[in-house]
């Protein structure tokens, strides 16, 4: 199967041209047949990890050129390893859960096909991502899951917040994209290729210098940042929930915002050798971690909560990440790598199940808002459940999933003390903002009454989903337990095997922090013993700070957003004005030395040619009574001019004649010619005449 | 040689008449004398081809101008003009100067004729069968612009009939 | 042969002065049949002087006289078009070649 | 002896042209087939030399299906020498394809028909001359005649202010051939024996002294600068695209704006290398400035065809930037893709955007929204094109903006090119807030209810060009290979 992997990515491409083309208007079967390829990929990705597990996870490579520069080579190719088999496996069961999951969520949009179709779109996209062995692959599909993501969170067009979240998202992380250009052409360019392995010896064998190396690098995260909505570019995706639940779950919880995780975990052989690099990446991630962490402390909508969660636990992936090539660089051991990604894929279906309960809630109650819910527990028992066995999960809870991919983190941040305090930090957090979610929603009494009468189970197709991710977010951290001999850790190291040994007192530490976070938020939303609003009013600043979210929105669009627009506006007035102006004022220039010379023309030259044109006209006059209009005349001309030439020429040949004699003969030509005008003139009196007593005599 | 150089009397007698008759037709008044004067000095001309040797061309000159040409002519007078007897002002008021023209063209002409003093004679004389060779010719070397004067003169007829038609017929 | 050829000038002469002086359309088309009669002279002198062996000049004096004729024909005719339109055939009536 | 195919592919259309004259201009249906005809003709042509061209000659750098010399006025040196390589094949095929496309496009026509589709023919003429063209004045005189027709399509047919437009236009571009012209002769008489012979001028002309190629080669650069165009020539682009009608403006963006770069690539760039090395900086900067500038500007403009105007110009800066790159293969073969490409995406927008002016006429963006649910195909397809010109993987401009970026990274200043790529982010910034401005958002019953979905003909016209935009992002191998021979050559002869 691993060497058909190529299937996997091709299949929900294969529904997507198919939805599109052919079964776009039959609804059920265009979802159908969107679902059985997503299915389908999901075997063979099972299949394919069951394979990989059997190597070892020793690398798998395919590839052709689709064409080459000189001496760049541009592959398509596939690249099966142990980190791309677990990614496959996170994509496509996310995305066969979702999928399945929009069949009863989408179930009345008026684009309900198009949905599935863009679904497949993201479905082809995100594993062509994850199975791609180079670089340049890795981009062209980088990019297109952002187009899908653009069209799916602008699913909803006609609400204005989705097509603007949408553009804001697309670009935002374009602005990423552009440094990751920048980092691949530093990198790749600097190789001389784009694909993995090549790189990585490469840079090993040093063709790289180390500045080169670690700006190359920084500019690479830069795209990861962008993708993984990372600390400054984070500003995207909370927006992006204007998107459709299960879109939320799929793309902007579980699959595509990992991408940037991926990109760094991918990349970690060229991190390893940059320590500045790395650091960058950690300092990056727990800034992130902190401070999304802490907006979500007081959000209110559901889904947005969800997002900052979101944004928070990727940093912690990156920090982890980071932190790992920093201590390698450093040449000591660490487990981050493998906390990273263990917690990239715990994540993934804790997260997703948590946006698709979400979504479960929001179907059932039409609002987002947390304070018009309360006390659905009884009412909405699948998804209430889930949700609670997710918020554990996150919160880091024996022994759910998250608890021991968090572990893992909080044991790579354990020698780095400034890391290891706000790692806790956000730990406490998570499970604070986590329950305050879960008691707001489901526990005590409803704040609003109608909703509440009004909210029902959501259909099989949605609950199912849930209780299968609900499953895997108890039960997908056990691979990772320390106590295993061949663990997730020995299956996904890239480099020598690290083996992961169980430190009760850090297990001890996170328990308690968690605990307490989840303490907190009973206390204060399950048995209300501290008032909130209490505690607002205490840390009023801060916590119009943190509601604001610190205020990026509007420090982008003051400092960024409204410069460049303002920019471009200024640039067209320059434009039409100053550029075109000049060319303008060329042409008036030219126009007012038209003006001069037509002036000089009117009065000088003209009064020169009028004066000519006088002079012509009044000798015309004169010669114009040699035109009679009589044939005859005019022969007599030809007659006359043809004697006085022949006998100019006989004398100028036959006599050699000096001028005065010629001009004699020319002054008897003259005075031929006068006779003929004279002739003429007379004609002229007498031609009236002579009609009039022709025509009289005709009447006669 | 002696014939080119004296051509006898009766080249003389015909000059008379040609010269006499030819200025009779551009000066007289009445355009039907005029054209009477025009058979007489084509009838001479007729004369002086039989002098130079060309006998076809002079019965030719006789059939076509004299019987054709003329007579044409003739009606074309009687057709057009009702003034066939009438005296009109026949000349333009050119005429001086046209006829001071005309003898300076005719005299210079004249005198280049006779300042020509080496005419290159041919020894030869020309063929005794004139008629023959002259239709040998025709029907040989001559075929070309034969069959050309030929539709010329066809096109010539069909011209003048569709010139002279009456719109009403 | 100069007389020949003399006669021939005074007699193209007369008939230049002719077309350049006739007030009637059918005495210039008289004149120009003079103008030609003389040209033929000349073709004939000179054949019968200058080349008599190949007959070309009388070929020629022939052709001449073909198309006089056939120019005789057009003419008169036009003469009578003019003759339809204009009422007359004098010169004077039509100067149309002054505008 | 094989049949001389440029000639008649250049001919071809004259040949329409001619016919097309000679039927009535009452007879509407049948003027318009026959410049059909003409131009599907030629079309087939340049497809056939192409296919030929890759099959028998894409491995070689020498001019293939060469016509000539053949002394035309011997007394100047002209000769009449045709011939293509691998830069001038594509654009060939991309000059068939889009006449063809845009005489369909003109269907909707309705005055003065004859003399519309008889310019667009001789319009095709000279676009198909400057291609084939090895003599300079061959070259100089299809580089003018594509000028009368052009002036009377926009003065003709085009908008409002068609007038002002075809004067700029017209003043615009005769000033540049007037610098080129003068560089010719120079060219002409530092030749011995004098010549106009491209191909021996190619050989000679790195000979001169430097002042005499930097200043043959920046009259060159005027003239071509002003039918890319570069930065600060570029402001009769938009006036001239605005007031044309809708083929006259894909013609434009498609072929006209090639004809800069095509010149440059085959005249001025090998023939002065010295000059190209003293100012490729220079070149440089224009090209990032135009890439920049012309983003910042469309950002900022309220009529869709003036957009994609200024999107060209920053498109063209990428050509620039690229040809500054002269020394990497991939930088020139970026600009050549860039050209194709650029030529297969903004002729579609403006074709799309001449639908939808051809129902609501007004191109105002901010008129419309929320089209995307009253005319999802349409839409379907101008989402496709944006994403198509923002560079998206998959398509053709993302591998020609790709390519650009790793020849001219590895081969220019880095900053400068990093700038450069910001350009990227305005370029999805302007089209995505036209998407959203026209496509998105509410739809107005009210005003836009009566408009209708994109009707058969004009699919016709658009598809080919999606199918080729996708064919050449996936799958580039092929023309890169038509072209990669002539490429090297064409690096050498700059090296030199």
């Amino acid at each position: 199967m691993t060497e058909n992997a190529y299937l996997i990515p091709l299949l929900p491409f294969i529904g997507f041209v198919m939805i599109v083309f052919a079964l776009r208007w039959k609804e059920k079967v265009a979802a159908g047949f969107s679902i059985a390829m997503i299915l389908s990929s999901w075997v063979f990705s099972i299949i394919v990890l069951i394979e990989t597990i059997g190597r070892d996870g020793a690398p798998y490579e395919a590839f052709f050129y689709i064409t080459s520069f000189d001496t760049l080579n541009f592959e398509i190719g596939i690249l099966i390893d142990s980190l791309t088999a677990m990614m496959l496996i996170v994509v496509s069961t996310v995305a066969s859960c979702v999928q399945i999951y929009s069949l009863g969520y989408m179930k009345d949009d008026p684009r309900f096909s198009r949905f599935f179709a863009y679904l497949s779109l993201f479905c082809f996209s995100m594993l062509g991502l994850v199975i791609a062995n180079n670089f340049f692959m890795i981009f062209i599909f980088w990019e297109l899951v952002g187009l899908t993501s653009y069209l799916l969170i602008g699913f909803w067009f006609e609400k204005k917040s989705a097509s603007d979240a949408g553009k804001k998202a697309f670009i935002t992380t374009r602005i990423g994209d552009l440094g990751m250009i920048v980092g691949l052409l530093l990198i790749a360019g600097g190789c001389g290729t784009f694909n993995y392995n090549e790189i990585f010896s490469s840079v090993a064998a040093g063709t790289l210098s180390p500045t080169m190396l670690t700006t190359g690098l920084i500019f690479l995260f830069a795209g990861a940042v962008g993708k993984s909505a990372q600390f400054p570019l984070h500003v995207w995706l909370p927006d992006a929930m204007e998107g459709p639940t299960p879109v939320s779950a799929l793309i902007h919880a579980a699959t595509m915002v990992v991408a940037g995780v991926y990109l760094v975990a991918r990349a970690m052989p060229l991190f390893e050798s940059s320590a500045t690099a790395s650091m960058v990446v950690a300092i990056i991630g727990i800034t992130t971690s902190v401070m999304a962490a802490s907006i979500g402390l007081v959000q209110n909508d559901i889904k947005r909560v969800l997002a900052y969660s979101t944004v928070s636990q990727l940093g912690y992936m990156i920090m982890a990440l980071g932190l790992y090539g920093y201590d390698t660089a450093m040449g000591e051991h660490s487990p981050g790598y493998y906390a990273g990604t263990f917690h990239l894929m715990t994540h993934a279906f804790f997260k997703a199940l948590l946006f698709l309960g979400a979504g479960s809630v929001i179907h059932a109650v039409h609002t987002n808002n947390i304070q018009e819910m309360g006390g659905l527990l009884p009412k909405m028992k699948i998804t209430a459940w889930t949700f609670m066995i997710a918020s554990l999960s996150i919160s880091g809870i024996f022994p759910f999933a998250g608890f021991w991919s968090k572990d893992e983190i909080v044991a790579t941040a354990s020698t780095h003390p400034v890391f290891m305090f706000f790692t806790l930090a956000v730990a406490f957090m998570t499970a604070f903002y986590m329950w305050r979610l879960c008691f707001l929603t489901f526990w005590g009494k409803p704040r609003d009454q109608h909703r509440f009468d009004h909210a029902h189970e959501s259909p099989r197709s949605m609950s199912w989903p849930l209780a299968f991710l609900g499953i895997l977010a108890v039960g997908a951290g056990w691979v990772g337990m320390p106590w295993l001999k061949a663990g997730f850790a020995s299956f996904v190291y890239s480099g020598e095997a690290y083996k992961p040994h169980a430190d009760y007192m850090l297990m001890g530490v996170s328990t308690v922090v968690a605990v307490s976070g989840i303490g907190l938020a009973w206390l204060m939303y399950a048995k209300q013993v501290i008032s909130p609003d209490k505690m607002v009013a205490r840390f009023k600043p801060i916590h119009k700070l943190l509601l604001n979210k610190y205020y990026f929105d509007e420090i982008y669009d003051f400092i960024i957003i409204r410069p460049v627009l303002a920019f471009g506006r200024y640039m067209w007035t320059f434009d039409a004005r100053i550029v075109d102006g000049l060319v303008n004022g060329v042409a008036w220039l030219v126009m007012i030395w038209s003006d001069i010379k037509m002036w000089f023309d009117k009065w000088i030259i003209d009064g020169a040619v009028n004066g000519a044109g006088w002079v012509i006209s009044s000798t015309s006059s004169l010669l114009r009574l040699v035109q009679t209009g009589a044939v005859q005349f005019y022969a007599l001309f030809i007659l006359a001019s043809i004697v006085i030439l022949a006998v100019v020429k006989y004398e100028v040949v036959y006599n050699d004649v000096s001028w005065p004699v010629l001009s004699i003969i020319l002054l008897a030509g003259l005075y031929l010619l006068s006779l003929v005008s004279k002739s003429v003139a007379e004609k002229a009196k007498t031609a009236a005449a002579a009609t009039a007593t022709d025509s009289g005599e005709e009447e006669k | 040689m002696n014939e080119a150089a004296n051509p006898g009397i009766v080249f003389w007698v015909l000059s008379a008449i040609i010269l006499v008759t030819g200025f009779m037709v551009v000066s007289l008044k009445n355009i039907f004398h005029c054209a009477i004067a025009l058979v007489l000095c084509l009838s001479g001309v007729a004369g002086i081809f039989v002098l130079l040797g060309a006998e076809f061309l002079a019965g030719a000159q006789v059939l076509i101008y004299v019987g054709a040409v003329a007579i044409l002519m003739i009606f074309g007078v009687m057709l057009t003009s009702n003034l066939a007897g009438k005296k009109i002002i026949a000349t333009t008021s050119n005429a001086m100067v046209a006829f001071f023209a005309t003898v300076l063209f005719g005299g210079g002409t004249i005198v280049t004729i006779f300042m020509t003093d080496v005419w290159r004679y041919s020894s030869e004389s020309l063929p005794i069968d004139n008629v023959m060779f002259i239709g040998k010719l025709l029907m040989t070397e001559f075929m070309l612009p034969f069959e050309v004067v030929s539709v010329l003169l066809l096109a010539a007829m069909i011209g003048a009939i569709v010139l002279a038609r009456d719109e009403e017929s | 042969m100069v007389q020949y050829l003399t006669l021939a000038a005074i007699l193209f002469s007369i008939g230049l002065f002719g077309v350049i002086t006739r007030r009637n359309t059918i005495g210039i088309l008289m004149s120009l049949e003079l103008m030609f009669n003389a040209a033929n002279i000349n073709l004939v002198t000179f054949n019968k002087f200058i080349a008599p062996e190949t007959l070309t000049g009388q070929m020629f004096a022939i052709f001449v006289v073909v198309v006089a004729a056939a120019e005789a024909t057009v003419g008169l005719a036009i003469v009578l078009l003019v003759y339809r339109n204009w009422r007359g055939i004098s010169t004077d009536n039509f100067s149309i070649l002054k505008w | 002896m094989q049949i001389p195919i440029l000639s008649w592919l250049v001919f071809v259309p004259l040949i329409g042209m001619v016919a097309v004259m000679l039927i009535p201009k009452e007879r509407v249906s049948a003027i318009r087939w026959t410049a059909t005809i003409f131009s599907g003709i030629a079309m087939i042509l340049s497809f056939w030399l192409t296919w030929e061209y890759f099959v028998n000659y894409s491995d070689t750098a020498a001019m293939a299906f060469v016509e000539g010399p053949y002394d035309w006025i011997p007394t100047l040196h002209v000769e009449y020498f045709l011939g293509c390589d691998g830069i001038s094949v594509p654009l060939l095929a991309l000059t068939g394809l889009l006449s063809l496309i845009s005489i369909i496009a003109s269907f909707g026509i309705k005055e003065r028909v004859k003399e519309y589709f008889a310019f667009f023919l001789l319009l095709e003429v000279g676009m198909m001359g400057v291609f084939v063209a090895l003599d300079f004045f061959l070259f100089y005189v299809f580089w003018e005649i594509m000028l009368v027709p052009m002036y009377f399509l926009i003065g003709i047919w085009g908008g409002p202010r068609k007038e002002y437009a075809a004067i700029k236009f017209f003043l615009y571009t005769l000033f540049g051939s007037i610098f080129m012209l003068v560089s010719i002769l120079i060219l002409y008489f530092n030749a011995e024996p004098h010549t106009l012979n491209m191909m021996t001028l190619m050989q000679t002309a790195p000979g001169m002294t430097h002042t005499l190629q930097m200043v043959c080669f920046i009259f060159f650069f005027i003239a071509f600068a002003i039918k890319v165009p570069v930065w600060p020539f570029h402001t009769w682009l938009p006036d001239a695209h605005v007031e044309a009608p809708t083929a006259v403006s894909v013609i434009l963006a498609g072929v006209l704006l090639k004809m800069g770069t095509y010149g440059m690539l085959r005249i001025s760039w090998p023939m002065f290398p010295d000059a190209l090395r003293s100012l490729s900086f220079w070149i440089a900067v224009l090209g990032v400035i135009a890439i920049i500038y012309g983003a910042l500007v469309s950002l900022a403009q309220k009529d869709m065809k003036k957009l994609v105007a200024y999107s060209s110009v920053s498109h063209m800066g990428y050509c620039m930037l690229a040809l500054a790159a002269f020394s990497s293969t991939q930088a020139i073969a970026g600009c050549m893709f860039q050209m194709i490409s650029h030529g297969l995406i903004t002729g579609a927008l403006f074709l799309l955007v001449g639908v939808l002016y051809d129902r609501a006429h007004t191109r105002e963006i901010a008129v419309f929204g929320g089209l995307g649910s009253k005319l999802p195909i349409y839409t379907g397809l101008m989402v496709f094109f944006s994403m198509a010109s923002l560079g998206l993987p998959g398509m053709s401009g993302f591998i020609s903006e790709f390519m650009i970026f790793v020849g001219a990274f590895g081969a220019l200043n880095k900053t400068l090119v990093g700038i450069a790529i910001l350009g990227v982010v305005l370029g999805a910034a302007y089209m995505l807030r036209l998407v959203q401005n026209v496509f998105l958002g509410d739809f107005n019953l009210e005003r836009w209810g009566g408009l209708t979905e994109i009707n058969g003909r004009e699919l016709v016209t658009v598809v080919p060009l999606v199918i080729l935009t996708l064919y050449l992002g996936i799958y580039p191998k092929q023309l890169n290979m038509l072209m990669s021979a002539t490429i090297e050559n064409m690096i050498n002869l700059m090296a030199r």
